[in-house]
């Protein structure tokens, strides 16, 4: 079974509901879209079993797959070839299952919307372009995925075309995007032009042979894909457009948005790492701007009362983190991250969708409340992700986090409570969002009230099952106090990301200063959520935060407004550029370039005007003027012949 | 034969200047297209005349060509003259300026 | 694939005569006629995929006929194609029936003054491709002006008269100061080598000092920047373009545009090695203009047609960028680029078309919304949206690529143009994105939008078969640049070797 | 003194004297007539000049079918004879004179200067006969001949057409479109 | 040259045009006779000789005499010289015809053999077609300068008349030069004398259909004589005509007939040969005189037969036939021709 089929079978999907969907009808689409992605992520699995087993039995050599030649000319030659390697293999297992959760999840949200064929269609195309990125075995063709999942974020993004702000957020998405992928491409141009090609083999074989001689273009290199990273992990300046991506459905926000598109970026990372170790300064810049989203979208987060953007900013504070863990040199902390955050990031959005569901649409918290007895199933599961997300031990994000907080540490304790301080403030805003949406007293309208209801299975069963494994799915990642093998991870993902010099890895630190750490972010959690419950729990829910909105009132609003970034944006770049379009059409190009030329079409006519006076019209006049030029020629002729 | 070549151009330098005198003196159109005739003619003689101190048949042919086109030219510059008639009365080259824009 | 004999010369002239065919035809007979000038241009697309035979690994110009036309000067009809030519044989063919089958439903009157044209249009793009003889090729380049001038000034919007000139004033300018140079050219062979000639490889063979190269460089430079059109030359573009009928814009975006790149690489640079590279700079900072610029303005227009007018002086920079560049990497993904730009502007402006035969009018402002009337349209709009964007899967981002990475590695061109040209794929997405925003998508603003019917039969049809072309180049673009870069890598080498030469030969 | 010469220098006098003629007289139809007469001498000429084919020709086809033509219109017409004053250019008169002579004075010092500027080319001198001559209308000027015949139908419709009372109605110019 | 070669150089010429002219009284006797046959009347028959009543032949000399004798009218507002001098044209055009006709074959007179033509010139025919051609003029001329509007309109029907069928008339004449090889009239005549089938009236009926129609067009004859139709035009171009210019016209008519009979024997009816004659010596010479006499007085007849059979033509119908139906036919007479002659036959 070659890998090729993986991408294949979703863009199959993707033609049939796209071309026949309208047609043939809800059903058929369902087996299609459903059916295409859930054969992939059996087949994936089929590849990926015994290849993980292999792995752990210590032959990791990564399955290289070559489909011919794509592009060749001149010196540029790129084959189209896909690779299973630890990391892919990684990404490829929590992308295939989530992301059929999430078709499944879909068929019971989007059942009664007129575009189903077309989502289901632009659903399966995401998924072909997602595996291409994650299988590629080139930055040619990764960069086909990138491209591709970038694509279908904008279409999903606007998948309601007809909405002005879905419109502008798919459009915004797809720039904020392109400027990333900007700095990506001149990576890949850098890259060719050091190595000549773009085979990930080649590559780091190349620079794990003589790092020395490589050393100096790293620092470029890497700095150019992590701009590309930026872009699509939405990372501090680019992340702009990630809480606007929630005008798209939610499963899509589910799927897109938190568990696989924006950890590409990570995963980009993750895979150059080779790259990123020879650069001390491109990766303190990771690390850096990582540990900047991670506080930052956190900060914006606890001010937001739309429940989804609430989820967009955490979202873009745990890429922050992952980052964050790369910068340190801690990839595989990021890589673990970037899994559980899946899991129970993608949890939390279908939680939401849930609510928005029976909510008839409302997403504004401050119109719930008291759903716990509403939803059950909703709440449960809900709780299960917020607990992981908030890194509450056992629950997923607890592993992940902590290994990433201990990385920073050791590299860094100012990053270290960059991260630190980025967890309470987690926890905060996620217990807040509890709190506020499934206790309390109802706040919402009375019909809403009348018409909540639990969703149907195909919604509520992905939810538990994602519960499941945002709750136990840590556990593959123990922190080695627990025992130096015991974190399988590592031991998966270290053939692919080799334990470099200046790479973190878990154990170097003491033994005491682990577990101190560990105590530490448990209460920063636990801190954050016990002031969530002061503030939002029980009967005075609210008062004491609106005491401190007015004791503070600026601070608010400027937090509250996302710190005004999309204003000054707008205010920097958008508005100039206009400016400066219109000024080039108007003033450079009618006035001065067509001027001059419609000024010389004036002299020419002005000259016609004049000589139109010598035309009488008269034929005598002519005739004369003819003869005596004959007369002045013959003349002429006769002189020249006489000479 | 034996016309001497410089009595037919000498004819045909006073024929041809004769129409020149009418085509540039006379106002009537029908006058100054007769002139043109007369100068074509003048030409034609001269081609005559060199043709047949030069020999060969060419010459002829190209004068019997002019003449063709002088009918087709005629046939067409009457017709001109009488549809001009009709709408100024009067084809005096003097009181109709229609080359003018 | 059975050869046929003179295929080229069938080719060239297989429209021509169908024009001729159709002017004998009653004038009523509109059905007819349509119907012949379609079959004459799918007959000669037939017959050119020929051509397809050529081979790659013959790095030399093939279907070569040459027959004396004017000995008493040397003049041959000499034609032959090789990689560089081949592609953009093809989009000619292919583009001309597709805008004649566009315009079955909305040509109205003197059609068969119409088909005609753009069957007299064919013969000359053709011509001007094949034609491996200067003075040739200066006939059929000038034959191509007369039929567009007529498509825009006949068959055009309101001020078509004024763009057609504009167009037509433009061309000649830059085309008159060519032949001035032609015909230098041509003396000087003769006093080289005392024997009259205008054929491409006795021109090649000429080398000129430096002054005198420049000054030819220039002339012919100039008429194909027109062409192309380059930065401070291009304001003919968008009024021909507004004006033009949809199908008269398909062929002048299409294939018109890169006749001027064809014609710089077929001659000026080989031809004029030193003076081009002295100039490559030049030629490349206004490329970058270019891209800047017309992305810019394309921005800020309110025009469907103009904007995508504006977006081909954009592309068209790029592509003349990676012939600065003059690598073989960045010059094949020049020509591939060319052709790329053909079928996706060409897509571009036939759904622009569509929608403009529908509402009669091209003001951005006008629609919106409109996706959910004319999903169709709106989707293939959004295919070649995103081909013109460089997406890959789809044609436009292979020839990108080349280009880009073509011109940063090159080792004459700085790498700030690349970084300049690429910021262009940014912009692009900008400009084309917002088009599609406001067209399509966004609130419905006006009612009369409402009645707007989908995209029928013909249209979709060669749309489709555009479409078609777009994903076999993005998915499978070897099967293109392996026949290109074997003629391109000659090109090159020749330039670089004739500029090596010592200029004491040259004199 | 050859016969030829004879006839041919009178036919010449006759030509130019109705020359005169046609150029002076103020009424139409005399100088018209005079021109008959003039064409008369030099197809007379042709015959001396060995060209009588020509000579028939200049009869039918000049007098006898396009100067027919000629008084038609002129008849058409009725055109009365000239008036003698409303000239009011006679500084144009007179440079007009003065040209003519100095080009008539160019021209015939042209022919005293050009004593044997041709010399008989290897060809056969032309005798009377059609035969050869029509052999070299139909074999070398064949083309010509087309071309000829084909520029008279079209003047012949376009002579047609402009007769025509009735202007041709307009059809579909590009200025009439919506 | 001695002197009788002198009187033969005058001669030559003159004894075909003084033939013609002398032939016109009989002629006019002949046509008023025939009239008064068709109409079932006598006709002129008293005027004679000294009593001797001729059958009427005196009639017409008295006819010559009264046109001499009448008052000669110039209108006022003529134009005198063109008045004048129209009628005379006319009479020029119509007797010069004759003097390129072959009449005969040859006459030994003196030990010399004389070629019986006026002028065996190379391009006889065409000569003919450009007398004919003139004739116009004279019409025409006296058309416009009797300054009278039916005189005028009389004129530019024969004007019109005349070269619409000149076309048609050349045209098919051009057949009988392609198989005779030559313009030269006499050659015209020996390319027919071989047998009675090269008679071009055979091979070339149409072109010889279409030659006499025109020919009767040319000379203005019944049913073509719509330049005089005295129905409408009340005479026509010589309304204002009297005494002897009117004479002339008169006079010319009948001398245009004799040399468009003529012409037609001589281009279609072989001329002064018959088959299986050889012309030998003063006999055979004036045989062959004779012969040629027949064969013209033979057309002479039908011309008059014909104008008192036939109605007058509508000016359109006449058009329409001229340039519809008789140069079409030519033309196809024409290639006919010339496919023979190609394919040997002729």
């Amino acid at each position: 079974m070659p890998l090729l089929l993986l991408p294949l079978l979703p863009l199959a999907g993707f033609l049939l509901c796209g071309l026949l969907g309208k047609r043939l009808g809800k059903t058929f689409v369902t087996v299609c879209g459903v059916g295409s992605v859930a054969l992939t992520t059996v087949l994936a699995y089929v590849r990926l079993v015994p290849y993980v087993a292999g792995v752990f039995s210590g032959h990791a050599a990564p399955i290289l797959e070559r489909y011919g030649s794509w592009i060749r000319a001149g010196n540029v030659s790129i084959d189209f070839a896909l690779r299973l390697d630890p990391l892919s293999a990684l990404m490829l297992s929590f992308v295939t299952f989530v992301g059929f959760l999430i078709h499944v999840y879909s068929v019971g949200y989007m059942h009664a919307d007129t575009g189903y064929g077309r989502y289901f269609a632009y659903l399966n195309l995401f998924m072909a372009a997602m595996l291409t990125l994650i299988l590629a075995a080139n930055f040619l063709v990764l960069f086909v995925g990138w491209e591709g999942v970038g694509l279908c974020s904008y279409l999903l993004i606007a998948f309601d075309y007809l909405k002005e702000s879905s419109a502008r957020a798919g459009r915004k998405a797809f720039v904020a995007n392109r400027v990333g992928d900007f700095g990506f491409l001149i990576g890949l141009f850098l890259i060719l032009g050091v190595f000549g090609t773009l085979e990930f083999d080649r590559l780091f074989s190349a620079v794990a042979a003589s790092p020395g001689r490589y050393a100096p273009a790293m620092t470029a290199i890497a700095l150019c894909l992590f701009v590309g990273a930026c872009g699509k992990s939405a990372q501090i300046p680019l992340y702009v457009w990630l809480p606007d991506a929630m005008a798209g459905p939610t499963p899509v926000s589910a799927l897109i948005h938190a568990a696989t598109m924006v950890t590409a970026g990570v995963y980009v990372v993750a895979r150059s790492n080779v790259f990123f170790r020879l650069s001390p300064s491109a990766m303190a810049v990771v690390a850096i701007v990582g540990g900047a989203t991670a506080l930052f979208a956190a900060i914006i987060g606890t001010a937001q009362n739309d429940i989804k953007k609430v989820l967009a900013y955490s979202t873009v504070s745990q890429l922050g983190y992952m980052f964050l863990a790369c910068g340190v040199g801690a990839f595989v902390a990021g890589m673990f991250h970037v899994m559980t955050h899946a899991f129970f990031k993608a949890l939390l959005f279908l939680g939401s969708g849930s609510v928005i569901h029976a909510m008839g649409g409302e997403q504004d918290m401050r119109r719930m409340g008291g759903l716990r007895r509403a939803l059950p199933v909703t709440f449960w599961t809900f709780l299960a992700g917020t607990l992981a997300l908030a890194g509450i031990p056992i629950w997923a994000g607890f592993f992940s986090k902590d290994e990433i907080l201990g990385a920073a540490f050791a590299k860094s304790p100012g990053l270290w409570l960059v991260g630190f301080v980025a967890a309470g403030l987690t926890s905060f805003y996620m217990f807040r969002l509890v709190y506020r949406t499934f206790f309390g007293e109802f706040r919402g309208t009375d019909d809403q009230k009348h018409h909540l209801h639990e969703s149907p299975a195909s919604m509520t069963v992905p939810l538990v099952v994602l519960a499941v494994l945002s709750t136990f799915g840590g556990l593959v990642g123990l922190p080695a106090i627990v025992g130096p093998r015991a974190n399988l991870f590592h031991r998966f993902l270290d053939p692919i990301v080799p334990p470099l010099s200046g790479g973190f890895e878990p154990g170097e630190l003491s033994r005491g200063l682990e577990i101190g750490l560990i105590a530490a972010s448990v209460a920063i959690a636990l801190a954050g959520w016990l002031i969530a419950r002061v503030c939002y729990a029980g009967d005075r829910s609210g008062s004491l935060p609106e005491r401190f909105v007015r004791a503070v009132p600026g601070l608010h609003r400027v937090v509250e407004n996302k710190f005004f970034v999309d204003e000054i944006y707008d205010f920097l770049i958008y508005r100039p550029f206009r400016a400066l379009a219109r000024f080039f059409w108007k003033a450079i190009d009618t006035l001065v370039i067509d001027g001059l030329i419609n000024a010389g079409a004036f002299v020419v006519e002005l000259s016609g005007d004049l000589l139109r006076f010598f035309t009488t019209g008269n034929v005598r006049n002519y005739a004369l003027t003819f003869l005596l030029g004959i007369v002045g020629l013959l003349a002429w002729l006769g002189w020249m012949g006489a000479r | 034969m034996n016309v001497p070549l410089r009595d037919v151009l000498v004819l045909s330098v006073a024929l041809f200047s004769l129409g020149l005198c009418g085509a540039l003196l006379r106002r009537n159109a029908i006058t100054i297209f007769l002139s043109i005739e007369l100068m074509l003619n003048a030409a034609n003689l001269a081609i005559v005349g060199f043709a047949s101190r030069v020999g060969g048949y060419s010459g002829q042919i190209v004068v019997f060509f002019a003449i063709v086109v002088a009918a087709a030219e005629a046939a067409v510059g009457l017709a001109i003259f009488v549809a001009v008639f009709r709408h100024h009365e009067t084809i005096d080259v003097n009181k109709t300026n229609l080359l003018k824009w | 694939m059975i050869a046929v004999p003179h295929l080229l010369t069938w080719l060239i002239f297989l429209p021509a005569a169908g024009a001729a065919l159709l002017l004998l035809f009653p004038a009523r007979a509109v059905t007819e006629v349509k119907t012949a000038g379609i079959v004459v241009a799918l007959a000669t697309f037939v017959l050119s995929l020929g051509l397809w035979s050529y081979d790659p690994a013959v790095a030399a110009f093939q279907f070569g006929e040459r027959v004396r036309w004017i000995p008493a000067l040397g003049i041959t009809y000499t034609v032959g194609i090789d990689g560089i030519s081949l592609l953009l044989v093809l989009l000619t063919t292919l583009l001309t029936p597709v805008a004649l089958i566009f315009s079955i439903s909305h040509v109205k009157e003197n059609v068969r003054g119409f088909t005609a044209s753009f069957l007299v249009l064919e013969t000359g793009m053709i011509g001007t491709l094949a034609a491996l003889d200067v003075a040739l090729f200066y006939v059929f380049w000038e034959v191509m002006l007369v039929p567009m001038y007529l498509i825009i000034g006949i068959w055009g919007g309101k001020r078509r008269i004024y763009a057609a000139v504009k167009f037509f004033l433009f061309t000649m300018a830059g085309s008159l100061l060519m032949f001035v140079a032609i015909l230098y050219m041509a003396v000087q062979y003769h006093r080289m080598s005392g024997v009259w000639s205008f054929s491409l490889e006795d021109f090649y063979g000429m080398s000129f000092p430096i002054v005198s190269q420049t000054l030819l460089f220039f002339a012919f430079a100039l008429a194909f920047m027109v062409k192309v059109p380059l930065f401070p030359l291009h304001t003919w573009l968008p009024d021909a373009h507004t004006e033009a009928p949809t199908a008269g814009s398909i062929i002048l975006a299409g294939v018109l545009l890169k006749l001027g790149v064809y014609g710089y690489l077929r001659f000026a640079l080989p031809f004029f090695p030193q003076a081009a590279l002295r100039f490559a700079p030049w030629l490349a900072g206004l490329a970058l203009v270019g891209i800047v610029y017309g992305s810019m303005v394309a921005y800020a227009q309110k025009d469907m047609k103009r904007l995508v007018a504006y977006s081909s002086v954009a592309h068209l920079g790029l592509v003349m960028l990676g012939i600065a560049a003059l690598t073989s990497t960045s010059t094949s993904g020049a020509v591939l680029q060319s052709v790329n730009h053909g079928l996706s502007t060409g897509a571009l402006f036939l759904l622009v078309g569509v929608l403009y035969e529908r509402r009669h009018t091209r003001e951005i402002e006008a629609y919106g919304g409109v996706a959910k009337f004319v999903p169709v349209t709106a989707t293939l709009f959004l295919v070649a949206t995103f081909s013109s964007i460089g997406l890959p899967g789809l044609n436009g981002f292979v020839g990108e690529f080349l280009i880009l990475t073509g011109t940063f590695n090159a080792p004459g061109a700085p790498r700030w143009w690349a970084i300049v040209a690429t910021s262009g794929m940014i912009l692009s997405a900008v400009y084309l994105l917002t088009l599609v925003q406001r067209v399509f998508w966004t609130p419905v603003r006006h009612e009369e939008n409402r009645s707007l019917t989908d995209i029928h039969a013909s249209e979709f049809v060669v749309c489709a078969a555009l479409v078609l072309a777009m994903l076999a180049i993005g998915l499978a673009p070897n099967l293109f640049l392996d026949k290109i870069h074997g003629s391109v890598d000659t090109l090159i080498a020749f330039v670089r070797a004739k500029s090596a030469a010592p200029m004491e030969i040259l004199r | 003194m050859s016969g030829a010469r004879l006839v041919f220098d009178l036919a010449g006098a006759v030509a130019i004297v109705f020359a005169g003629i046609m150029v002076v007289h103020r009424n139409p139809i005399k100088s018209l007539l005079a021109v008959v007469v003039s064409f008369f001498a030099i197809a007379v000429g042709f015959v001396m000049l060995s060209a009588p084919f020509l000579g028939a020709i200049q009869v039918i086809v000049y007098a006898g079918a396009i100067l027919v033509l000629f008084l038609f219109v002129t008849m058409l017409l009725n055109l009365d004879t000239e008036s003698a004053s409303s000239d009011r250019r006679p500084f144009q008169r007179g440079l007009a004179l003065l040209g003519i002579v100095v080009f008539a004075a160019i021209l015939l010092s042209a022919v005293r200067r050009s004593g044997s500027i041709v010399g008989p080319s290897g060809e056969p001198p032309a005798t009377g006969e059609i035969e050869p001559l029509a052999r070299a209308l139909f074999s070398q000027a064949a083309l010509p001949f087309e071309a000829v015949s084909i520029l008279l139908l079209a003047s012949l419709t376009g002579a047609y057409l402009l007769m025509r009372r009735e202007p041709p109605a307009k059809t579909g110019s590009a200025e009439n479109r919506p | 040259m001695t002197a009788i070669d002198w009187v033969i150089v005058v001669l030559r010429p003159l004894v075909p045009v003084v033939g013609a002219l002398l032939l016109v009284p009989m002629l006019t006797w002949a046509e008023r006779r025939g009239a008064g046959l068709m109409q079932d009347r006598p006709g002129p028959n008293r005027v004679g000789f000294f009593g001797w009543s001729a059958f009427g032949l005196g009639q017409a000399l008295a006819d010559a005499l009264k046109f001499f004798f009448k008052e000669d009218i110039t209108p006022d507002n003529a134009d005198a010289f063109l008045y004048t001098l129209a009628p005379w044209i006319v009479m020029f055009s119509a007797l010069v015809g004759f003097s390129v006709i072959p009449y005969g074959s040859t006459l030994p007179i003196a030990g010399r053999s004389i070629p019986l033509i006026g002028a065996d010139i190379p391009i006889g025919a065409l000569f003919i077609f450009a007398m004919a051609g003139l004739s116009v003029y004279g019409i025409v001329l006296a058309g416009w300068s009797s300054n009278n509007k039916y005189s005028l309109m009389g004129g530019f029907r024969s004007a019109a008349q005349v070269i619409s069928y000149e076309l048609a008339m050349t045209t098919a004449g051009a057949g009988v030069f392609l198989s005779a090889g030559s313009l030269r009239l006499t050659e015209v005549v020996a390319s027919q004398e071989a047998s009675i089938l090269r008679w071009n009236a055979f091979p070339q009926f149409f072109g010889f259909l279409v030659f006499t129609i025109s020919a009767f067009a040319e000379t203005n004859r019944v049913p073509f004589d719509l330049a005089e139709a005295d129905a409408e035009l009340v005479g026509g171009y010589h309304t204002e005509y009297s005494a002897f210019k009117f004479g002339a016209f008169f006079m010319a008519e009948y001398v245009a007939m004799t040399v468009a009979s003529g012409f037609i024997v001589t281009m279609y009816f072989g001329g002064w040969s018959l088959p299986f004659f050889h012309p030998q010596g003063l006999l055979g010479g004036l045989v062959s005189m004779a012969v040629f006499a027949a064969k013209t007085g033979f057309f002479l007849l039908t011309f008059i037969w014909v104008r008192w059979t036939l109605p007058r033509f509508r000016y359109d119908q006449l058009m329409r036939l001229g340039w519809k139906v008789l140069l079409p036919l030519a033309f196809a007479n024409l290639l006919w021709t010339a496919i023979l002659v190609r394919t040997g036959i002729l």
